[in-house]
């Protein structure tokens, strides 16, 4: 086996890449777990918005509108939950799961019938999100492998990662946000509209897990997949937890799951056994989140002692 | 009073959900009366949709069972699917190593490999949780696709039959579950299915274990001060949830297949726990709600096989059904919601 | 003089109703502009409900609330700010995870752009620091923070968002004396300032100490408004209970028998580095009240906890009735002849979304006749708590009731009847009677004398110097988790054991504390 | 290319509804049970085009039942069964347990199992020799990879294949395609990896990408609906793949080099054939392999217009060659366990 092969430069780039849709996915989980909702319908929404994005940039040659009716489309779906969540009491994992396989519904029945076929769908004429191209590294193996044709949406990943810190901990919105999420009363005595805040990061959710939909149907790829999420909106949650509701820390744990998936597709090709390959990914993240809690346990307890003196 | 009008309450989601979903079969050009009719035939009339029906009512009411226990200590399991995987490749591993057992002792052990693997299953993110407070929802995720690739191993690997399908070996005659209502797969695992689900509702409301479990999930810190051990508590749990979908698997592989076949439970659990969120894991109607989803499921087979509506708006109003039936405050007048709230907000916040 | 317009706040025939209780029948309520006004009644009363209708959380059912002499409807928070009304709830509306900065400036941030300006925030707030020299941390984290600094982070909440009428919701319960003083004194600097003071609290003194005028409701109704001038404390309790009241029960002196807490060079972990418990001792014996005084956060909870198995011991031992305990299990130290209320019953004490009848039988749920093996006998439960409602008179009389429901008074005494019926060889008291009515008080000292004179030991952690004194036989102070003095109920006074509460020395106390922490006998 | 093709498919579901009490002549009512969905693009797709041809062709009444539960397989066929279908076609391994035991309760009923092998009366069964198929897909792609005068060819001797669940059958491919290529060149490296899915077609982007990062310019799908993203990845990378079960060389022309045909169509259509015919005999099982065109390769056109001069003649020439020695038994290809000739 050729290390050299594996840990390769390319695998820096195949990290951001495996990570990027489950970062969207985690952030729109991170807005409104601010709010104390738990958003198991990223999956649902994602897959809504793919679709959105494959039609509207198949039939008008648009990636921007199709990224713009995404993100609509995303909202809706977003919408329906957050009305039944909020004014209708729907539990919200369930009416999450319920919007789950509501989208891979209509998104099987709107591509046979906008798209006239079955299963899956590429055209050449769909449309891609551009992907920027830098001349001036074509040159340079690595800056060329390292930081050409990154897809705008993985650009935007990262930056949204920052501006959602910076909205949450540094702007009017983001306190009010999180006063919200972990005391709705203290939120409500402040003269906090709790209910209106709550559809707001819904319908923001919504409009991040359109563009992570998006993302997958015509910026990493560019076809249309019944169920083409396949768990990346979980795996988004997931994230989302692993991080605790923070941005940063959420996409440190995108990273570190697409860094070890990356990294699984490579060794796979010596020969490992694919499935033990295959599940590495989480047991990796499970054991990190684990251990680094356990630390974090150690050195409370430690702080807390009495036999320890500041 | 206030029992039945949960009763009407979810009758008239239904009710609702109907009528839309015909409105949705309308605007596409599809008889809406047929279609019902044909859902209806399609979950009830005939040995063949009746038996489908209690077939898929099976595993769904065990793993939302699975996932209600779980609850009650506050434990968001969502790795009852793994569960699931782990205890039905455990349950035919027994089922076919050790042929000519005597069948009852045969059978015994095939359920308690189950529930042992599925209880250790569940063991990891339970005590994840209570010892370092990891969250279960990441771990149980992330745990479900990793018990899928092992079984996924095994099946392919040390445990295959080497048919060319991937499954294991057949289990002994002896410890298959026998099946009724030929040419349907409904099977004896039901009544099994009844009797776990009556002894954890028993567990739940009539014993200390039980108690014990309330305790915990709505005040760790109350629990720890009058003598029960919170951690130890949402272990317990842990593996009984684990156990009971450890259960399930057993009875989906001695049941239906007769071997473990790759993959073969598509999401059974992700159903369960939808059937126990919608009621919000009240126990008394985890069983309806789990047997609706079933006489959804095996009616819209009905409703593929004898109509002309495409799988895809099937599914679509199924989907739109479940939706509507999640909404709890759908009926409940605009007045009273308000009053409900009011009551809701006026609880000290969440401070964790 | 006592023209209509005078009034800043006026509420009359005020009705509100709860799914279940009629919280509010007949309120009636008139402040005036810069006056201090206590509103007392039992638990339970409806106090809360009416100033949570005059701050717009609940809507009222009938009635007519004018601010300013002009009738108001529809008021939420939002509007009740606008209208100059802030108000600091029983229970801190402070968020936990944030600072004590965010949650002052919370729903009326100053900003520059979109973010918000921290630094005009923290000088807009120092001028409330620097006007009634109150000491908070803007950048600490609430959870960081002490219950009495947190209260003053209520108060500036309320003054940062321009209040001229501040409600304050039992603001006193979790204070010390010395932190009262110097509550009262902003308080009067305050009213100084021409602001309009809603005052609801327990402690009759201090409603006499700090009041102009006094309204008193019972269960839901108006009772009377007086003036402070024309009333007495025991004309108070009358008016709020219906009857005559007596605390100050007198101290019978029980026979003391054998040790049945000891405790040994104690250490163990704490919240903050000031309450970190570092080699601390002492007995209790059986048929004697061991009061602990103390400022809150001085490690009394943790002493407690480590006793009770709740928080693990690192050095030193517990015996219990003569056996060792130390860090065991919190049921087996129960089997070994712990009771024990704890400070906070919402959090340790009742699980408040079960039932009365759950509650009253947590602690023996494993015990015969309540449980044989595994199985529950839901009949003998019922039976065994509404034996218990009616011995220590809970109302409602419904074991089926969830004790959310009830007043605080109430839950106290499902508490209280749990723990003494438990039968235990030791109780601890911690904050027996926190935010409870004077009816309360006055039952739940007698039961604790009950307790004593049963030939139980007691350890009884309060706050409220003035149980301390009325209710223990001997006297420990604790400060900065260890023993600053030890002395019997005779020796001691509010002088000296206040100065031994702020570390100081004292000539009464026979133990002296070593520079190594360790208390010598 | 293909997705195209399949768009009629909603059309033989409307012809379901069974207005069954028809005359004596009414047309022969086939059931085809899938264990997945259409629109797979490879195997399941390839049936549907068999029974579309059967259907065009024959006259007869077609329903289709998809289903990706293994509950609802069993119940689906069972009804189908029942429900007075003339033939019911199994179109997956999968049905084999499920047709030996509920076959013999329908002795009136003729069956046909696409993919395995079920012994019974009223049973055909046909099996594809796809490690033959993929062994002459192994050799062109060993062959293509050192044509460095194309561009995105390496000088590494190294190619790629990628799967999608880590199933036997599978591994029947894999070990032709490994005979193939190393019998061109016996120093080749191949590169193996599963995506643990045969619907996540980003995985199978994302490993194909990890492939041609490590030396291979050409990667075999055999991954049904994982696949299309290991074709999408072979054109945006500017690199080669080869396609599986249906012609995919148009899906993006000049990124596949080839497709192996695995003719799914043609053994569904000859089991309805025989049905129409009257030739249908019972327990007979056909094997389908290079020498009667039930594997093959496609015959590169779509490449070749694409390189133009560039195109590696030589290429089709070995594997016409080739072709001609395995079905001569000169060469004899592995088979995994379980699978070849019975
Ligand atoms: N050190 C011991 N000596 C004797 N018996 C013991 C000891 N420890 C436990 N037991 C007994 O073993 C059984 C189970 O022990 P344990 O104390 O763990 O009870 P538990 O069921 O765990 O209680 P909980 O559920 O409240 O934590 C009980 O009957 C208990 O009395
Ligand atoms: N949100 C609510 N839902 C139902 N009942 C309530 C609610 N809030 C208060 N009550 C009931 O209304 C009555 C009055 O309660 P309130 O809180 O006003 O009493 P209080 O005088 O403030 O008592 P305390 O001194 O214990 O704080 C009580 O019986 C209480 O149980
Ligand atoms: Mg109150
Ligand atoms: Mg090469």
């Amino acid at each position: 086996m050729e290390l050299s092969s594996i840990f390769d430069f390319t695998l820096i780039y195949a990290t951001i890449r495996a990570a990027t849709p489950i970062l969207f996915a985690a952030l729109a989980a991170v807005i409104t777990q601010q709010a104390d909702i738990i958003n198991i319908g990223t999956e649902g929404i994602m897959l809504t918005g793919a679709f959105a994005a494959v039609c509207v940039s198949f039939f008008t040659g648009s990636w921007l509108l199709a990224l713009l009716v995404s993100m609509v489309a995303g909202a809706v779906m977003s919408m329906i939950m957050a009305f039944a969540h909020i004014k209708y009491k729907a539990d919200i994992c369930a009416i999450g799961t319920a919007i789950n396989m509501l989208a891979l519904a209509i998104t099987k029945f709107g591509i046979k019938q906008f798209l006239g076929t079955t299963g899956s769908f590429t055209s050449p004429k769909i449309i891609a999100i551009p992907k920027l191209h830098i001349a001036l590294f074509d040159n340079n193996k690595y800056l060329n492998g390292l930081f050409n044709n990154w897809s705008m949406m993985e650009i935007f990943g990262i930056i949204m990662v920052f501006v959602m810190s910076f909205l949450l901990y540094r702007t009017v919105w983001g306190l009010r946000l999180r006063s919200v999420g972990r005391f709705p009363m203290a939120a409500e005595t402040a003269g906090i509209h709790v209910n209106k805040m709550k559809y707001q990061v819904m319908l923001i959710s919504g409009i991040l897990g359109g563009m992570a939909g998006a993302h997958l149907s015509i910026g990493y790829s560019q076809m249309f997949t019944e169920n083409m999420t396949n768990g990346r909106g979980f795996m988004g949650v997931a994230a989302m937890f692993f991080g605790n509701a923070n941005p940063v820390m959420a996409w440190i744990g995108c990273l570190l799951f697409g860094f070890t998936d990356s990294l699984g597709g490579r060794l796979q090709s010596y020969g490992w056994p694919s499935q033990f390959v295959l599940m590495m990914p989480y047991i990796i993240t499970i054991a990190v989140l684990a251990v680094s809690l356990w630390r974090k346990y150690v050195k409370e307890a430690k702080a807390k002692s009495s036999l320890v003196t500041k | 009073m206030k029992i039945n009008n949960k009763y009407i309450n979810l009758l008239l989601t239904i009710v609702v959900s109907m009528f839309i979903g015909a409105v949705v079969m309308l605007i596409l050009g599809y008889n809406p009366l047929e279609a019902y009719f044909q859902l209806f035939k399609g979950a009830f009339v005939g040995k063949l949709n009746l038996g489908t029906t209690l077939q898929k009512f099976v595993p769904l009411l065990l793993t939302s069972i699975a996932f209600v226990i779980s609850s009650r200590v506050g434990v968001f399991n969502v790795g009852v699917e793994g569960e699931l995987y782990l205890g039905a490749m455990a349950a035919a591993w027994v089922g076919f190593a050790f042929k000519g057992l005597p069948a009852p002792i045969h059978l015994i052990l095939c359920f308690a490999a189950a529930m042992v693997v599925g209880a250790a299953w569940a063991y990891i993110p339970g005590s994840l949780k209570a010892r370092l407070g990891v969250n279960e929802v990441c771990v149980t995720i992330l745990m479900n696709y990793v018990a899928k690739f092992i079984t996924s191993y095994l099946v392919n690997g040390p445990l295959s039959a080497k048919t060319g399908v991937p499954q294991t070996p057949a289990v002994a005659d002896g410890v298959k579950l026998t099946q009724f209502m030929k040419p349907s797969q409904a099977h004896t695992g039901l009544f099994i299915a009844i009797v776990v689900v009556v002894v954890i509702f028993w567990l739940m409301s009539r014993s200390t274990t039980g108690y014990k479990f309330t305790s915990v999930g709505l005040n760790p810190l109350h629990a720890e001060y009058v003598g029960i051990d919170p951690k130890k508590t949402m272990i317990r749990a842990m593996l009984l949830s684990g156990a009971v979908g450890g259960i399930a698997g057993a009875i989906e592989i001695l049941g239906v297949y007769g071997y473990f076949l790759d993959n073969f439970s598509s999401g059974i659990a992700m159903d369960g726990m939808l059937a126990a969120l919608i009621v919000k894991s009240d126990i008394k109607m985890v069983p309806l709600m789990a047997f609706f989803l079933a006489v959804l499921k095996s009616g819209a087979l009905g409703m593929e096989r004898y109509t002309g509506v495409p799988k895809s708006i099937v599914d679509t109003i199924i989907a739109i059904f479940i939706v509507f039936a999640t909404m709890e405050a759908l009926f409940v007048f605009n007045k009273r919601r308000k009053a409900k709230k009011e009551e809701q907000s006026a609880l000290p916040g969440k401070q964790n | 003089m006592e023209s209509v317009n005078e009034y800043i706040v006026e509420m009359t025939d005020i009705e509100k109703s709860f799914a279940l209780v009629k919280a509010v029948s007949n309120g009636q309520f008139n402040l005036k502009k810069g006056e201090i006004h206590s509103l007392i009644g039992e638990n339970g009363a409806g106090k809360s409900t009416m100033m949570k209708m005059l701050y717009g959380i609940y809507a009222n059912d009938g009635g007519v609330i004018k601010i300013k002499g002009s009738e108001v409807t529809g008021l939420t928070p939002k509007i009740a700010i606008e209208h100059g009304i802030g108000m600091v709830h029983q229970e801190f509306m402070l968020v936990n995870e944030l600072t004590v900065l965010e949650n002052i400036i919370l729903g009326f941030e100053p900003k520059k752009n979109m973010i918000i300006d921290f630094d005009s925030a923290k000088k807009e707030i120092q001028k409330y620091i620097d006007t009634y020299n109150m000491d908070i941390q803007p950048n600490k984290r609430i959870d960081q923070i002490s219950v009495g600094e947190a209260q003053r982070v209520e108060i500036i909440k309320t003054l940062y968002r321009g209040a001229e009428i501040v409600i304050l919701d039992e603001p006193t319960a979790v204070l010390t004396p010395q932190e009262c003083k110097k509550f009262f004194e902003i308080l009067n600097s305050l009213k100084a300032d021409g602001k309009s003071i809603v005052f609801i609290s327990h402690k009759l003194n201090e409603v006499m100490e700090i009041s102009d005028r006094i309204t008193v409701m019972r269960q839901g109704k108006f009772v009377d408004t007086v003036n402070k001038e024309d009333t007495n404390t025991a004309e108070l309790a009358k008016m709020m209970v219906g009857r005559e009241v007596f605390l100050n029960v007198a101290k019978k002196k029980a026979e003391v028998g054998k040790t049945v807490l000891q405790v040994d060079g104690l250490w163990t972990s704490g919240e903050k580095e000031l309450s970190k418990i570092r080699g601390v001792s002492l007995d209790v014996k059986a048929g004697e009240i061991v009061g602990i005084a103390g400022i809150d956060g001085n490690g009394q909870s943790e002493l407690i906890e480590a006793i009770a198995g709740l928080r693990k011991v690192e050095k030193g031992t517990v015996k219990l009735d003569g056996v060792d305990v130390t860090n065991r299990s919190p049921k087996k130290i129960r089997e070994a002849g712990l009771t024990h209320i704890p400070e906070d019953r919402n959090l340790r004490g009742l699980n408040r979304r079960m039932t009365i009848m759950d509650n009253m039988v947590a602690v023996k749920i494993d015990q015969k006749p309540f449980a044989k093996g595994i199985i529950q006998n839901h009949k003998e439960i019922r039976s065994f708590s509404e034996k218990l409602i009616e011995k220590f008179d809970v109302r409602p009389r419904n074991p089926l009731a969830l004790t959310q429901a009830l007043s605080g008074g109430n839950a106290q005494k499902i508490v209280v009847a749990r723990e003494v019926d438990a039968d235990g060889k030791l109780l601890i008291a911690s904050q027996p009677s926190r935010g409870v009515d004077i009816g309360a008080i006055e039952s739940i000292r007698k039961i604790l004398n009950e307790v004593k004179a049963n030939g139980k030991g007691i350890l009884l952690v309060s706050a409220d110097l003035e149980e301390v004194l009325s209710l223990s036989d001997r006297i420990i102070v604790m400060y900065e988790g260890k023993i600053t003095g030890m002395m019997s109920a005779e020796e001691a006074n509010e002088d000296n054991i206040g100065m031994l509460m702020m570390g100081g020395y004292s000539e009464g106390s026979d133990k002296i504390v070593q520079a190594g922490g360790e208390a010598l006998s | 290319g293909c997705g195209s093709k399949s768009s009629g498919s909603s059309a033989p579901a409307e012809s379901g509804t069974s207005e069954s009490k028809a005359p004596a002549d009414k047309p022969l009512k086939v059931a085809l049970i899938y264990a997945g969905f259409l629109g797979d693009k490879s195997f399941n797709d390839s049936a549907h085009e068999g029974a579309l041809r059967a259907k065009e062709e024959l006259g007869i009444e077609l329903k289709e039942m998809e289903s990706k539960e293994p509950t609802e397989w069993e119940s689906n066929f069972v009804a189908m069964a029942a429900d007075g279908y003339d033939l019911v076609i199994g179109v997956s391994t999968q049905f084999q347990e499920i047709m030996t035991k509920h076959c013999p309760e329908f002795p009136n009923t003729k069956f046909a199992l696409i993919d395995g092998v079920v012994e019974g009366d009223n049973i055909v069964s046909s099996t594809f020799a796809q490690n033959e198929g993929s062994f002459l897909a192994g050799a062109a792609a060993a062959m293509f990879t050192t044509k460095t005068d194309i561009p995105g060819v390496n000088a590494d001797k190294t190619i790629g294949w990628v799967g999608g669940m880590d199933i036997p059958v599978l591994h029947d491919f894999f070990i032709g395609y490994e005979q193939g290529a190393k019998y061109v060149d016996p120093e080749i490296k191949i590169l193996q990896s599963f995506a643990g899915t045969f619907n996540d077609p980003l995985k199978g982007k994302e490993l194909t990408i990890a492939q041609y990062s490590q030396g291979a310019d050409i990667v075999m799908n055999v991954a049904s609906g994982t696949g299309t993203g290991i074709l999408e990845a072979a054109k945006e990378q500017g690199k080669f793949a080869v396609g599986v079960d249906l012609n995919q060389d148009d899906v993006y022309p000049g990124s596949i080099l080839t497709s192996m045909l695995k003719r799914v169509d043609q053994a569904t259509y000859l089991a309805i054939e025989s049905v129409v015919k009257g030739t249908f005999e019972g327990g007979k099982t056909t094997y389908l392999d290079i020498s009667n065109g039930g594997v093959s390769l496609t015959d590169m056109s779509t490449m070749k217009t694409a390189l133009g001069d560039k195109f590696p003649q030589d290429i089709l020439d070995k594997i016409t060659e080739l072709e001609a020695k395995v079905k001569s038994g000169e060469i004899k290809v592995n088979a995994y366990e379980g699978f070849g000739r019975k």
